[in-house]
């Protein structure tokens, strides 16, 4: 017979090892938040960075596209798409979008957005752009 | 005194305090490279044996569980072994 | 629930002290010990200079006490098992009680080690040597404290008189996690602020 | 059926699995829209599609988890339901609120949806998974506290095992996690921490408890081995997935803004990711060899054995294949997560749940197993579904690599668009697999339909 195997003790490790485990997340996550201020260039957001997120959402871009990698993979990444493009090129792409999409081809819809929400959209991509990411993606393609 | 050291963890104890000195000594006079790191990774694993075999009183153990358990210190010191051998290079 | 706790040696049966689940819990904790050990090491085969220049900066002295301090904790622990093994109700939580101290010690050295690193401005995020050094010792430093509560336990438990020689299971197996304890620093010590 | 009120849980299920054949629809329409991109353009956008596609996986799942719940927390606490009354009423807004949303999704233009929806109140819209409007996610939230009244009090008043114990924690960690969905600042790097609280600590964590949980019940009910060793080893799987899936979470700080340590925590402690998952399908197998009795539902056991191995090779494997982060670098946001998405989601949580339907609901309709004519069926639908499902994972890897490295390991990365034209072919065949899959389904579903001699209950 070699060592018992109880139930009770299964459950105490259970318990232990889950809470220690948190417990350490949480320290991470402590550490991290203490951190990203230094990464996340919080000191450059704008009322117009937050409106173009905001615009980022309601139209559901990341259903398609990603952004630092997540989100759909069906579009291009759009963390870094201000390199490739460059600012009018973005809002070049978003206007020029056809109503009833590219025959064969995949569509972006037509959003009808404004000047100034194209603007708010570009300072948001430029500023998901300036992020710390620990030089991801590699490179300028996404 | 003899009683005492007739204990295995009383006679495990008093190698693991001498081999923490020798450890500590070899930091203290600077020894690097091969041989230096030979030696402590020869000691750590020392140390880890007794620990396993005299404090956890693995000795008397199924083979299983002492063959984990050594088998790890023994992963353990080679993967150091290598990391450490392929950065003398 | 009850186990065999006679002298094995005597009557030659392979036993494993504690309780099986422990040991699993072990192996996985030793696992990823193992995984994190592996990784310092190769990462410093890729940045050897940067390793050895910043581990100058360790204090080995306190680190060599913090071994001595848990090698006679688990002496203490093995101690109160073997007492548990004849039925030496006093000796049993006494013993705990001083590898519980032993542990309360190390957490003390390890905080004044810390308050130095911290102090100096020294985080996770400062190199790659120093997020190894704090995410290892920490790492571990957890462990000791997971290690004392369970000693506290079994502290109390034993005052209450709920060990002895037929039943030492919980105590071989809250003993059991704490050698690991030790065993893990006996790798760490010597990897993390001696060798070079 | 042991307690009267177990018969809550079968509108759940047949709620379940109609929301399933929903998914699989839409997943078709986006496999299409792949290769076809205008398919259905302007009505039903890809945006529209996946987000119907994954959002009826989130909530056909829920339905699948709650209905289990239902059905094996009175036979395990030893009780009737604290009220199936509550259970039946939840039933009925949890659906007409789910239907609602997806109606409102495919209706108006999402912006528009979130207008009407009060998203300016508390903008918590258009997050990957989490696109449900402000009144759906304040609806889940009270249906699930509802729901773990009921349940909660039920293990209150009755016998607490192991099982109902890990069930509860691992519901309750389910609601408690979704709370991290209404919070969304403006700073992208913390919405994006916060957001895997709820995504991640939900499939790589509590999640798994529920998947444990489901297993084990069945496999007592099943197999006939003692619950004490069944419960034994329930502790230590949910052990094991909780110290390294927590930790784990660290795998998807490698590159959105989080301090580069995470690179080492996140790859370390999701290496051993697979590990629980392992152990999971030794212990099924293990405990249907030790069998003490022949049950008469195969399929359940069949369900049983599937998904520890599919969850180990979609959720263990393909999880460890891209989990490092020198690895990761090159294949994050690529097809090849979405290869380990559709196995993982398969393997572990899909499977379960059909695992627990295949068991309860010949129970539910008054008789041990289904019989014989229709276990064949479902064991059918069984290999067709999972044999698609890695046909699907196995094109999306071929499709991820070869994107990998036209893309991004290339000296000369080539744009998304053109990478994605080279890699259609590998797009069609996973449509292929999908078709295939769909037929697995629609055979699942004649199964239930297929009468012949039952084995009475």
């Amino acid at each position: 017979m070699s060592g018992a195997f109880t139930k009770s003790m299964a459950r105490n490790i259970f318990y232990g090892g889950t809470v220690f485990f948190f417990l350490l997340f949480l320290a991470l996550s402590f550490d991290t938040l203490s951190q990203l201020p230094k990464r996340d260039m919080r000191a450059n957001m704008t009322p117009q960075i937050a409106e173009g997120k905001k615009l980022w959402e309601t139209h559901n871009c990341i259903g398609c596209h990603t952004l630092l990698g997540e989100g759909a993979y069906f579009a291009p990444e759009l963390g870094n798409v201000v390199v490739r493009y460059g600012d009018e090129g973005v809002k070049a792409f978003i206007q020029s979008r056809p109503k009833e999409g590219i025959p064969g081809r995949r569509s972006m819809p037509q959003f009808n957005f404004t000047d100034e929400q194209l603007n708010a959209i570009v300072a948001f991509l430029k500023h998901v752009n300036s992020i710390n990411t620990n030089n991801w993606p590699p490179n300028s393609q996404g | 005194m003899i009683n005492t050291l007739k204990n295995p963890a009383n006679r495990a104890w008093i190698v693991l305090m001498i081999a923490t000195g020798i450890t500590w000594y070899l930091g203290e006079i600077g020894a690097a490279g091969t041989a230096a790191i030979v030696a402590m990774l020869l000691i750590a694993f020392v140390k880890g044996r007794l620990v396993i075999l005299d404090f956890m009183e693995l000795r008397a153990a199924p083979l299983m569980w002492r063959v984990l358990l050594e088998g790890w210190l023994i992963l353990v010191s080679s993967l150091i072994l290598i990391a450490y051998w392929i950065s003398l290079k | 629930m009850n186990t065999i706790a006679l002298d094995p040696a005597e009557h030659h049966v392979k036993r494993l002290p504690g309780d099986l689940a422990i040991w699993f819990f072990i192996l996985a904790e030793m696992v990823a010990f193992a995984v994190f050990f592996s990784s310092y090491a190769f990462a410093r085969a890729k940045n050897v200079e940067m390793f050895n220049l910043y581990q100058q900066t360790l204090d080995r002295n306190l680190g060599a006490l913090n071994t001595l301090l848990l090698i006679t904790g688990s002496w203490f622990v093995v101690l109160a098992v073997q007492a548990a093994h004849r039925d030496d109700q006093k000796s049993i939580s006494r013993n705990i009680l001083f590898g519980f101290l032993c542990g309360g010690g190390f957490l003390t050295v390890k905080v004044i080690e810390y308050a130095a690193k911290f102090g100096a401005g020294i985080s996770l995020s400062t190199n790659t040597f120093y997020m190894f050094y704090i995410s290892l010792t920490f790492f571990h430093f957890m462990h000791v404290i997971l290690g004392m509560v369970i000693l506290a336990v079994l502290w109390k438990q034993s005052r209450d008189g709920a060990y002895g020689a037929h039943n030492a299971h919980g105590l071989e197996s809250g003993a059991a996690y704490w050698h690991m304890v030790d065993l893990l620093w006996i790798v760490l010590f010597p990897l993390v602020y001696v060798m070079r | 059926m042991q307690y009267k009120s177990q018969a809550v849980a079968k509108p759940y299920f047949i709620a379940a699995i109609g929301l399933f054949v929903g998914q699989i629809l839409f997943g078709l329409i986006m496999g299409l829209q792949y290769v076809l991109g205008d398919f259905l353009f302007p009505a039903i956008p890809f945006n529209v599609a996946r987000m119907v596609h994954t959002n009826l996986l989130i909530v056909w799942l829920l339905f699948g988890f709650m209905g289990g719940a239902y059905f094996l927390i009175p036979e395990e606490s030893e009780t009737e339901l604290f009220s199936p009354k509550l259970a039946l009423i939840m039933f009925w807004i949890f659906l007409v609120a789910g239907a609602a949303t997806i109606v409102g999704y495919l209706a108006v233009p999402y912006a528009t949806l979130a207008e009407l929806t009060g998203n300016n109140i508390i903008e918590t819209m258009g997050r990957e998974f989490l696109e449900q409007p402000l009144p759906t996610k304040v609806g889940i939230v009270a249906v699930a506290l509802v729901f773990l009244f009921n349940i909660t009090m039920t293990v209150l008043k009755g016998k607490k095992t192991a099982i109902s114990l890990v069930l509860l924690i691992g519901l309750w960690g389910l609601a408690v996690f979704y709370l991290f969905s209404f919070y969304n600042p403006a700073n992208v790097v913390l919405d994006k921490f916060f957001w895997w609280w709820t995504v991640h600590l939900w499939v790589e964590g509590v999640w798994e408890l529920i998947l444990g949980s489901f297993l084990a019940f069945v496999l007592i009910k099943t197999t006939g081995v003692d619950r004490e060793v069944i419960e034994k080893w329930l502790y230590v799987i949910v052990t094991l997935t909780l110290i390294s899936g927590i930790i784990g979470t660290g795998h998807h700080y490698f590159w959105i803004g989080t301090p580069e340590y995470w690179q080492w925590w996140g790859s370390i402690f999701s290496a051993l990711e697979p590990i629980p998952f392992f152990a999971m399908t030794v212990f099924a197998f293990n405990m249907v060899n030790r069998r003490r009795r022949e049950h008469p539902n195969k399929a359940a056991v069949l369900w049983a054995l599937g998904t520890g191995v599919m969850a180990f090779l979609g959720a263990g494997v393909w999880g460890f294949l891209h989990t490092l982060a020198p690895v990761n670098y090159y294949t994050h946001g690529t097809q090849i997560t979405a290869a380990h998405g559709h196995m993982a989601f398969y393997g572990a949580y899909a499977m379960v749940n059909l695992m627990i339907i295949s068991y309860a609901m010949p129970i539910l309709r008054g008789r041990a197993a289904n019989s014989n004519r229709s276990q064949v069926l479902e064991m059918w639908s069984f290999w067709l579904m999972t044999v698609s499902i890695v046909f699907i994972t196995l094109f999306l890897t071929a499709a991820g690599i070869l994107q990998v490295w036209l893309q991004r390991v290339s000296d000369t990365p080539l744009p998304f668009m053109v990478a994605q034209d080279k890699i259609a072919l590998f797009y069609w065949m996973r449509e292929w697999a999908g078709v295939a899959f769909l037929i697995g389904l629609i055979v699942y579903i004649t199964s239930f339909f297929v009468s012949g001699e039952e084995k009475a209950s």
